[in-house]
C-alpha cells in the first residue's frame, strides 16, 4: 500500500481537480478567479510532491486493468521517463501559474497612451484550469505508463482539453484564425492516434502483449523484417505529426499562434515530447531492425524540417509562430539524434527533449507576456525596445533565444552537438554517407537558428523605441521566468545531472532486455 | 431434454419482427411495440441460454429479470415522451411532413 | 641555427613555497572569472560600484591564479590535467570534460588575463556614467573567462563552448550601445558572420572527435598522427573555415572593422588578446594534426597571407584611426596563423604563440590608448586625432610605443616575435614542403613594410605639430579646400582632461607600455621553446624595407594639412577601403539576399503546398459531410432503416470473416 | 423430438405469429392487443424452457403494466385517420433489413448452441432469489434507483397532463 502512496499523490490531485474544476464551471455562480487558480496551482503542486516522490522511491503502481486484453496499469518511472515527468511536473505548475487573460485588442501606435489593463475574469476559467490538470493528467500517465496501451490512454486523454484550450480560450481577435488552428490540431491528433493506435495493435497482436517492457526484450524477435518495418513506419508517421517532423509540421505553428499562453507552454514543453518519447519508448527498441531500415527517411525529414523551420523563422511575421517554428527546428535535431541509433544519439535525444521543454516554456512564457501587454505578437509593428523599457523581459528573452540557437552554457547547446556528432558517426547499421549530409544540414540548421535568434533581438530586444510603454514582469511571471532561467542555465553548464539519470536506461534500450 | 436451437430461432424472429416494427411503423407507439419485441427476444436468449448451460450465478434469469425491469422503465419515459409530443403536437406520427402541420 | 634553451630552471632560487589549494590552478583560472560575471551580474543589480569591485576582484584573482599556474608549471609539480564538470555520460563518446596546461598555454592565459584586467580596470573609467555598465562588465569577465576556457582546454567540446561563448559574449559587447542602429548591425553582422564560419569548426571538431571517438585533445591528436590521410584533411580544412572566421581571415574579415562600433574596452579586449586570436590557440593545440596535413596547410597559408596583405593595405587607407587598428589586429591575426603554417615540421607553434601574446600587449595598448585619445579629442576620426599626441602629452608615450611596437621596430615586443616568424618561415623554405612556407615568407616579406608604412601614417597624423592662431601657413595646401577650424592650445583644459582618467586605468596603460618595451626578453623565458632560425641578411633587409616605407609614408605626407599620407590616395581607393571593398555588400548578396530569398520560398511553399494538403484533408471532409447531410434521407425513419442496414451489413463481415 | 420440444414449437409458433402480426395490424388496437398474445406466448416459452420466475414476472410485468399503459398511450394518442404503416416502398426495405437480420441471428444463435438436445438445468427459484440477493445485489439496487429516477423523469417530462401524472403513478408499483 505505500507504494501507491506517491504516484496516487501525484496523478490524483489532478483528476479531483479537473472534476471539481469542471463542475464548478457549469453551476451558475462559477468561483473567482483565485479560488480557481489557487486550486489549480495546489493541485499542480501536490502533483509534483508526488512525482517526485515517485522518482526518489522508484514505486510504481502495478494493477491488472483489463484482463481479457492483457492490459495493465503500470505506472512507473525509470530513467527515460523521470527527467519527462519531473519537466512535465515543473512546466505544470508554472502554466497553472500563469494568469489567463484575454489579450487586450492591438495597441497600435494611436492608443499608445491608453491604460492598459488586463482584462480579468475570463468566462469559463474553471474549464480552462480544468483542461490544464486534465492535460498534466493525461501527460503524467503517458510518461509513467509502461504498458502501450494506457500509454495510448494518456496521449489521447490530452488531446481534447487541448483542443478546448486553443479553440475556446485561444486569441480572441480572429475567429477565423482560431479555426483554422483547431481544425488543424483535430485533423493531426486523430490521423496520428489512429495510425500509431494501429501499430501498438499490430504489435500486441503479433507479440500478444501490450507491456512496453517486454517488447524491448523482444526487440522484434518475433516479427519479420516486413513486419518490422510496417510497424515502425506506422508509429513513425503516427508519432511523426505529433513531433512533428517535417512535412507533417503545419499545425504547430497555427495551434501555437492562437494557443493562450499556458496552453503554449504545455504544447511545446510536454505535448510534443509525448511523441519522441513514444519514439524512444515504443519504435527504438520494440522494432530495431524496422526502424533502421526507416531511419534515414526519418533523419533525412528532419535535418529538412531544422533547415526549413529555421528558414521559415527568418521571414516569420508573428512571434509565437515563429517560436512554434523554431521548436519544429529543435526537435529536428532530437529526431535526428534518434534515427542514428547509437547511445550517443540516444542521450543526445533524451537530453535534447528536455532541454527544448524549458527552454520552449520559457520563451512561451515570456512571449506570452510580451503579446498580452502588446496586445498581438506580430512583429512588423514598431514597439519599444524590451531592453529600455522592460529590462527584465528582455533579458529573459536574450536568454532563451541565446539557449534557442544552442549556446553553450545553456541548455540547447549539448543535445544539439550530441546530434551533429551522433549523425556524423552513426550505428553501424545506418549508411554513413547520408548521415554524414545529414550532419551538415544540421549544423547549416544551427547557423540559421543563430539568424533567426538575432533576429529577433534585433526588431524587439534592442533599439532605440521608447514608447509605446509596457510594464515589466509582475510577481508572478517574475519568479517562473527566473526559475526557468535557472533551469535552462544549471542544465546547461552541467548537463551529467540528466545525463547520468538516462544513461544507464539509455544503454539497455538499445541493447534490448531492460536494466 | 430440449434442443435450443428452437427458442434461438425464435429469438430470431421476434427480433426481426420487432426490427420491422421499429422501422416501419409510422405510429409513435407502434414503434414502441416493435422496441419491445427486441427487448422480448434479448431476453429468450438469456433465458436459453441459462436453462440449458450450468451457471452458479443464474446470470440468464437474473439477467432477464434485469431486462425486464429497464425495459418497464425505458417504457414508461419513452410513452411520457410520447405524451409530450402529443401534446405539443397534436399527433404521434413520426413522417409527418413538417409542411402540413 | 641555435637553439635558445633554458637548461637548468630547478635550479633558480626558491620562491617561498605556495599554500596548498584544493583543485588545479586551471580550474581557478577558468572558474573566477566566470563566477565573477555571474557575481557582479547578480549583486550589481543597484550599484556599479559592487559590480565593479567584483569584476575587478575577480579579475585580479584571475590573474593571480594563472600567475600561479605559470609558475607551478614551470617548477613543474602540477597535474597537467584537470577535471570540470565531467565526464559526460554520451554514450559511445569520450567527453572527458578536463582542462590541461602547458607553458605555452600557461603563459597565453596570464596574457589574456593580464589584458582583461586591465581592460576591466580601463572600462570601469570609460563606462563611468553608462547605466549598463555592470551588464557590460559581467558580459567582459564572461568573456574573458571564456578566452581562458579555450586557452586552457584539453578538450574539443569546451574549446567549443568558450568559442561560441566568446562569439556571443562578442555580439553583445560591440553592440552594447544597441540605441545605435550601426551598433546593433555590428553586432549582428559579426555573430553572423562568425557563426556562420562556426559551421565549419564544428563540424571539424565532431569530424576529428568521430576517429577516436574521444574529445580530449590528446586523444584525438594521438589517433589521427596514427592515421592521417583524406578524412583529416577534410576535418582540418573545416576547422580552417571555423578558425578563419573568428579570426576574420578572408573571406570573413569584414566583421571585425565592424565591430569598432563597441565600447573601446571591449575592442581592445576582443582585438588585442581573445576571439580574434582564439583561432591561433585552438590551431596551436591541434599542431601536430595541422602539419600532418599539407592541403590544410597551404589553404591556410594563402588565406592568412592573403589577409595579411589585404589588411595592412586596407589599415593604409582608412580615415578612422580606430578602424585602421581593426584593420592592423586582422593582419597581425593573420601573421600569426601564418607562421603557424610556416613552422618546419617537428617544431612547436612556439613563434606563433609568442607573436600572440605579444600581439596582445602592444595591441591592448594602442586600443585603451586610443580609446584615451578619443574621449580627450572627441572621436578617433583622422580630423579629431590629428595632433592628438601633441595636445595631450600623456598618451604620447603608450601611443608611440604601441606603434613602434606594430610596426616591429627594435627591441620592442613586436620586433622579436615578427622577426622569429620571419626566421622559422625562412627555415620552413628549406624544409622538405616549401609551400606553405614560401608563401608566407613573401607575405610577412612585404607586410613588414606595409605595416611600418601606416603606423607612420597614423604617427604623422597624431604628432602633427598644432596649429596656433597667427601662425603663418606654411607649405602648399593640398588636401582641403576650406581651412581646418584652426585649434586653440587648451593651455587650460589639457591639464583637466588629462587628469580625468582614472589613475588605475593609467597604471594599466603604463604597465602595457612597459611589457610592450621589454616583452622582447619573451622567447628567453623557459616557456617558450623557440627555435632560433637568425638570418642577418633577412633580418636587416626587413628591417631596410621597413624604413624605406616609412620613409616613403613621411614624404608622401609632406604637404597634407593633417600630414595624412593617405590623402594622397585617390578618392576612389580611399572610399572603397573604408568600405572594406565592398566586402559587406557581397556579403548581403552572396549570402543574405539568397537566405531570405530562400527564406520567403520556403514559406510559401510551406503555406501553399505543405499546409494546402491539410487544409483540403479539412476541406473535404467538411464537404464530405455537407454531402452526406445533402443526400442522406431527412426523415428519421428512413435513416434508421439505412444506418440498420449498415449495422447489419457490418455485423455480416464480421460473422463471416470469423 | 421430445415433448418438450414439440410443446416449445406450438407456443414459440404462436408467439411469433403474434409478433408478425402485432408488427403488420393496420389496425392500433389490434396490434397492441397481438402483443398482449406474443408477449403471453413469451411467458409460456419461458414456462416450457422451465424458467417459471421470469415467465411469472413476464407476464405481471409485460402483459400486466407494459401492455396496459401502451393500451392506455393508444387511447390517449387517437387521432382520427392517422397512417399507421409507412410507405410501401419503406416497408419493402424494412422488411429486407428484418429478414436479414432474422436469418443473421437465427444461423449465428443457432451455430452457436447446435443442434442437439441438452437437459433442461437451470436454476430454480430459489437458487434466483439467493443469486439475486446475493452477487446480483448491488446492479439490483442500482436498478431501483433507475426505476426511481425513470418515474421522476416521466412526470418531469409529462408534466402538466393528468393523464401523463396518471402513467407516472401506475409505475410505482412495479418494482
Amino acid at each position: 500500500m505505500n507504494d501507491l502512496l506517491w504516484p496516487a499523490l501525484a496523478l490524483l490531485p489532478l483528476l479531483v481537480t479537473t472534476l471539481a474544476l469542471a463542475v464548478a464551471d457549469r453551476t451558475s455562480s462559477p468561483p473567482s478567479e483565485p479560488l480557481v487558480r489557487g486550486l489549480s496551482v495546489g493541485s499542480a503542486l501536490l502533483s509534483a510532491v508526488g512525482v517526485v516522490g515517485t522518482v526518489l522511491t522508484g514505486t510504481g503502481v502495478d494493477v491488472v486493468w483489463i484482463p481479457a486484453l492483457g492490459v495493465d496499469l503500470d505506472l512507473r518511472a525509470d530513467g527515460i521517463s523521470t527527467p519527462l515527468v519531473l519537466l512535465t511536473a515543473g512546466v505544470g505548475i508554472v502554466a497553472t501559474a500563469l494568469r489567463h487573460t484575454r489579450p487586450p485588442v492591438d495597441r497600435t501606435e494611436e492608443d499608445r497612451t491608453a491604460p492598459l489593463v488586463g482584462q480579468h475574469g475570463v468566462p469559463g476559467l474553471a474549464a480552462y484550469h480544468a483542461c490544464l490538470q486534465l492535460v498534466l493528467l493525461g501527460a503524467l500517465v503517458t510518461f509513467l505508463s509502461r504498458d502501450a496501451i494506457v500509454f495510448f490512454v494518456g496521449f489521447e486523454l490530452v488531446l481534447l482539453p487541448m483542443w478546448l484550450l486553443v479553440a475556446r480560450h485561444g486569441d480572441a481577435h480572429e475567429a477565423a484564425r482560431r479555426d483554422g488552428a483547431a481544425l488543424r490540431f483535430v485533423l493531426v491528433t486523430a490521423t496520428g492516434s489512429t495510425l500509431m493506435l494501429l501499430g501498438i495493435l499490430a504489435l500486441s497482436t503479433l507479440t500478444g502483449t501490450t507491456d512496453v517492457d517486454r517488447w524491448a526484450e523482444l526487440a522484434g524477435a518475433s516479427l519479420s523484417g516486413r513486419e518490422q518495418l510496417l510497424v515502425a513506419v506506422l508509429l513513425l508517421v503516427g508519432l511523426g505529426l505529433k513531433v512533428p517532423v517535417w512535412p507533417l509540421h503545419t499545425w504547430l505553428p497555427w495551434v501555437h499562434s492562437t494557443a493562450p499562453t499556458a496552453g503554449s507552454v504545455l504544447l511545446a514543453a510536454v505535448l510534443l515530447k509525448m511523441g519522441t518519447y513514444g519514439i524512444v519508448r515504443l519504435v527504438v527498441p520494440v522494432v530495431p531492425e524496422g526502424f533502421a531500415t526507416a531511419s534515414p527517411v526519418l533523419a533525412g525529414l528532419a535535418v529538412t524540417g531544422i533547415v526549413w523551420a529555421g528558414l521559415a523563422c527568418l521571414v516569420e511575421r508573428d512571434l509565437k509562430r515563429l517560436i512554434a517554428w523554431s521548436s519544429i527546428a529543435h526537435l529536428g535535431f532530437v529526431v535526428l539524434a534518434l534515427a542514428t541509433g547509437t547511445e550517443t544519439g540516444l542521450q543526445a535525444a533524451l537530453f535534447g527533449n528536455v532541454a527544448h521543454g524549458v527552454i520552449a516554456a520559457l520563451l512561451f512564457v515570456v512571449v506570452g507576456a510580451l503579446k498580452e501587454r502588446w496586445g498581438s505578437a506580430d512583429l512588423t509593428v514598431a514597439r519599444a525596445a524590451l531592453r529600455e523599457v522592460t529590462p527584465r523581459l528582455g533579458f529573459a528573452l536574450v536568454v532563451g533565444m541565446a539557449a534557442s540557437m544552442g549556446l553553450p552554457g545553456l541548455a540547447g547547446f549539448w543535445g544539439e552537438l550530441g546530434a551533429v556528432y551522433a549523425a556524423w558517426a552513426p550505428a553501424e547499421d545506418r549508411t554513413e554517407g547520408w548521415f554524414r549530409l545529414f550532419a551538415v544540414v544540421a549544423a547549416v540548421g544551427a547557423v540559421i537558428a543563430a539568424a533567426y535568434a538575432v533576429r529577433v533581438l534585433r526588431e524587439v530586444w534592442a533599439g532605440d523605441r521608447l514608447l509605446p510603454a509596457i510594464p515589466d514582469s509582475h510577481r508572478v511571471e517574475g519568479v517562473l521566468i527566473g526559475v526557468l532561467v535557472v533551469a535552462v542555465l544549471v542544465l546547461g553548464v552541467y548537463p551529467s545531472l540528466l545525463l547520468d539519470v538516462t544513461a544507464a536506461d539509455a544503454a539497455a534500450l538499445l541493447t534490448g532486455g531492460v536494466r | 431434454m430440449i434442443t435450443p436451437a428452437l427458442p434461438m430461432l425464435l429469438a430470431a424472429v421476434l427480433a426481426g419482427a420487432g426490427v420491422y416494427g421499429v422501422l416501419a411503423r409510422r405510429h409513435a407507439v407502434l414503434m414502441l411495440v416493435g422496441v419491445e419485441l427486441i427487448l422480448a427476444a434479448a431476453g429468450l436468449v438469456l433465458v436459453t441460454t441459462g436453462q440449458v448451460t450450468p451457471d452458479p450465478l443464474a446470470s440468464g434469469a437474473v439477467l432477464t429479470l434485469f431486462v425486464i425491469t429497464i425495459a418497464a422503465a425505458e417504457i414508461v419515459v419513452a410513452l411520457a415522451v410520447v405524451m409530450a409530443l402529443y401534446r405539443a403536437r397534436g399527433h404521434v406520427d413520426l413522417q409527418h411532413e413538417r409542411s402540413e402541420s | 641555427m641555435t637553439s635558445l634553451q633554458w637548461p637548468d630552471l630547478p635550479d633558480l632560487p626558491a620562491l617561498p613555497p605556495l599554500p596548498d589549494f584544493p583543485g588545479a590552478a586551471a580550474q581557478y583560472v577558468v572558474a573566477i572569472p566566470l563566477l565573477a560575471a555571474l557575481l557582479a551580474f547578480l549583486l550589481g543589480r543597484t550599484s556599479s560600484r559592487t559590480a565593479a569591485w567584483t569584476v575587478v576582484t575577480g579579475a585580479v584573482l584571475t590573474l593571480g591564479a594563472a600567475t600561479w599556474q605559470l609558475y607551478t608549471i614551470s617548477v613543474g609539480v602540477v597535474p597537467r590535467v584537470s577535471e570540470t564538470v565531467g565526464p559526460l555520460a554520451l554514450g559511445e563518446l569520450t567527453v572527458p570534460l578536463t582542462l590541461s596546461a602547458s607553458p605555452l598555454t600557461a603563459i597565453t592565459a596570464v596574457a589574456v588575463a593580464l589584458v582583461a584586467l586591465v581592460v576591466q580596470v580601463y572600462a570601469r573609467w570609460y563606462l563611468w556614467y553608462d547605466p549598463r555598465y555592470r551588464q557590460f562588465a559581467a558580459t567582459v569577465s564572461l568573456f574573458s573567462g571564456a578566452m581562458l576556457l579555450v586557452v586552457l582546454s584539453g578538450d574539443v567540446v569546451l574549446t567549443l563552448v568558450g568559442w561560441e561563448v566568446m562569439g556571443w559574449c562578442s555580439y553583445l559587447l560591440v553592440g552594447h550601445i544597441s540605441a545605435k542602429a550601426s551598433a546593433r548591425r555590428a553586432a549582428a553582422k559579426a555573430l553572423l558572420v562568425t557563426r556562420f564560419a562556426d559551421l565549419g569548426f564544428v563540424l571539424g571538431l565532431v569530424a576529428l572527435t568521430a576517429g577516436p571517438g574521444s574529445t580530449a585533445i590528446a586523444d584525438i591528436v594521438d589517433h589521427w598522427r596514427a592515421e592521417p590521410g583524406t578524412a583529416l584533411t577534410v576535418a582540418m580544412l573545416l576547422v580552417i573555415m571555423g578558425v578563419a572566421g573568428k579570426s576574420a581571415l578572408v573571406p570573413f574579415q569584414d566583421w571585425l572593422p565592424d565591430a569598432m562600433e563597441g565600447p573601446t574596452p571591449a575592442s581592445a579586449l576582443i582585438h588585442a588578446a581573445t576571439m580574434v586570436a582564439a583561432g591561433t590557440v585552438v590551431l596551436a593545440q591541434l599542431f601536430p594534426l595541422l602539419q600532418a596535413s599539407d592541403p590544410a596547410r597551404t589553404t591556410l597559408a594563402v588565406l592568412a597571407s592573403a589577409t595579411t596583405l589585404l589588411a595592412a593595405l586596407l589599415a593604409f587607407a582608412q580615415p578612422d584611426l580606430k578602424r585602421l587598428l581593426a584593420w592592423s589586429t586582422v593582419s597581425q591575426v593573420a601573421l600569426m596563423l601564418a607562421a603557424l603554417t610556416a613552422i618546419p615540421v617537428g617544431e612547436g607553434p612556439d613563434t606563433a604563440v609568442l607573436h600572440l601574446v605579444s600581439h596582445a600587449l602592444f595591441k591592448a595598448l594602442l586600443f585603451l590608448a586610443l580609446g584615451w585619445l578619443a574621449v580627450l579629442a572627441g572621436g578617433t576620426l583622422v580630423s579629431y586625432a590629428v595632433s592628438g599626441v601633441r595636445r595631450y602629452g600623456s598618451v604620447r608615450r603608450p601611443l608611440g610605443i604601441g606603434l613602434l611596437a606594430l610596426a616591429g621596430v627594435p627591441p620592442l615586443v613586436g620586433f622579436v616575435s615578427k622577426e622569429l616568424i620571419l626566421g622559422s618561415a625562412e627555415a620552413g623554405v628549406q624544409a622538405a614542403t616549401p609551400g606553405p612556407a614560401l608563401i608566407v615568407l613573401a607575405a610577412v616579406g612585404a607586410g613588414a613594410p606595409l605595416t611600418a608604412a601606416y603606423c607612420m601614417r597614423a604617427w604623422l597624423i597624431l604628432s602633427r605639430p598644432v596649429l596656433v592662431r597667427g601662425n603663418g601657413r606654411t607649405g602648399e595646401q593640398l588636401d582641403d579646400f576650406f581651412a581646418e577650424p584652426e585649434v586653440m592650445v587648451e593651455a587650460v583644459g589639457v591639464e583637466e582632461a588629462e587628469a580625468a582618467i582614472s589613475s588605475p586605468a593609467r597604471a594599466g596603460i603604463t604597465t602595457l607600455s612597459l611589457l610592450t618595451v621589454v616583452g622582447g626578453v619573451l622567447p628567453l623565458t623557459p616557456f617558450f621553446d623557440v627555435e632560433l632560425h637568425l638570418n642577418v641578411p633577412l633580418l636587416v633587409a626587413s628591417l631596410l624595407l621597413m624604413a624605406a616605407a616609412a620613409l616613403f609614408v613621411l614624404a608622401a605626407s609632406r604637404g597634407v594639412r593633417t600630414r595624412d599620407a593617405a590623402a594622397r590616395l585617390p578618392a576612389v581607393l580611399n572610399l572603397a577601403a573604408e568600405r572594406g571593398l565592398g566586402a559587406d555588400t557581397a556579403y548581403l548578396t552572396l549570402v543574405a539576399r539568397p537566405t531570405m530569398a530562400l527564406a520567403r520560398g520556403v514559406t510559401w511553399l510551406d503555406r501553399e503546398v505543405l499546409d494546402g494538403y491539410v487544409r483540403a484533408a479539412g476541406r473535404a471532409a467538411r464537404l464530405l459531410g455537407r454531402g452526406g447531410e445533402r443526400w442522406s434521407p431527412v426523415q428519421p425513419a428512413p435513416s434508421l432503416v439505412l444506418v440498420l442496414a449498415g449495422v447489419l451489413v457490418l455485423a455480416v463481415i464480421g460473422v463471416v470473416l470469423r | 423430438m421430445s415433448g418438450l420440444d414439440l410443446l416449445f414449437l406450438a407456443v414459440g409458433l404462436l408467439t411469433a405469429a403474434s409478433a408478425v402480426l402485432a408488427v403488420t395490424s393496420r389496425v392500433v388496437l389490434h396490434a397492441a392487443l397481438w402483443l398482449v398474445v406474443a408477449l403471453g406466448g413469451l411467458a409460456g416459452c419461458y414456462l416450457v424452457l422451465g424458467a417459471e420466475l421470469v415467465a411469472l414476472v413476464q407476464l405481471l410485468i409485460y402483459v400486466g403494466g407494459v401492455v396496459v399503459l401502451v393500451l392506455f398511450a393508444l387511447m390517449l394518442t387517437r387521432h382520427g385517420n392517422a397512417p399507421v404503416q409507412a410507405s410501401a416502398g419503406h416497408r419493402v426495405l424494412a422488411g429486407v433489413v428484418a429478414a436479414g437480420l432474422t436469418v443473421l441471428l437465427g444461423v449465428t444463435l443457432t451455430a452457436v448452441v447446435g443442434w442437439t438436445r441438452v437437459p433442461v438445468t437451470g436454476p430454480d427459484s430459489t437458487d434466483i432469489g439467493t443469486a439475486i440477493f446475493g452477487t446480483w445485489v448491488w446492479p439490483f439496487e442500482l436498478l431501483s434507483l433507475l426505476l426511481l429516477l425513470a418515474l421522476v423523469a416521466a412526470v418531469a417530462v409529462a408534466r402538466g397532463a393528468g393523464s401523463v401524472e396518471d402513467v407516472g403513478a401506475a409505475t410505482e408499483e412495479e418494482p
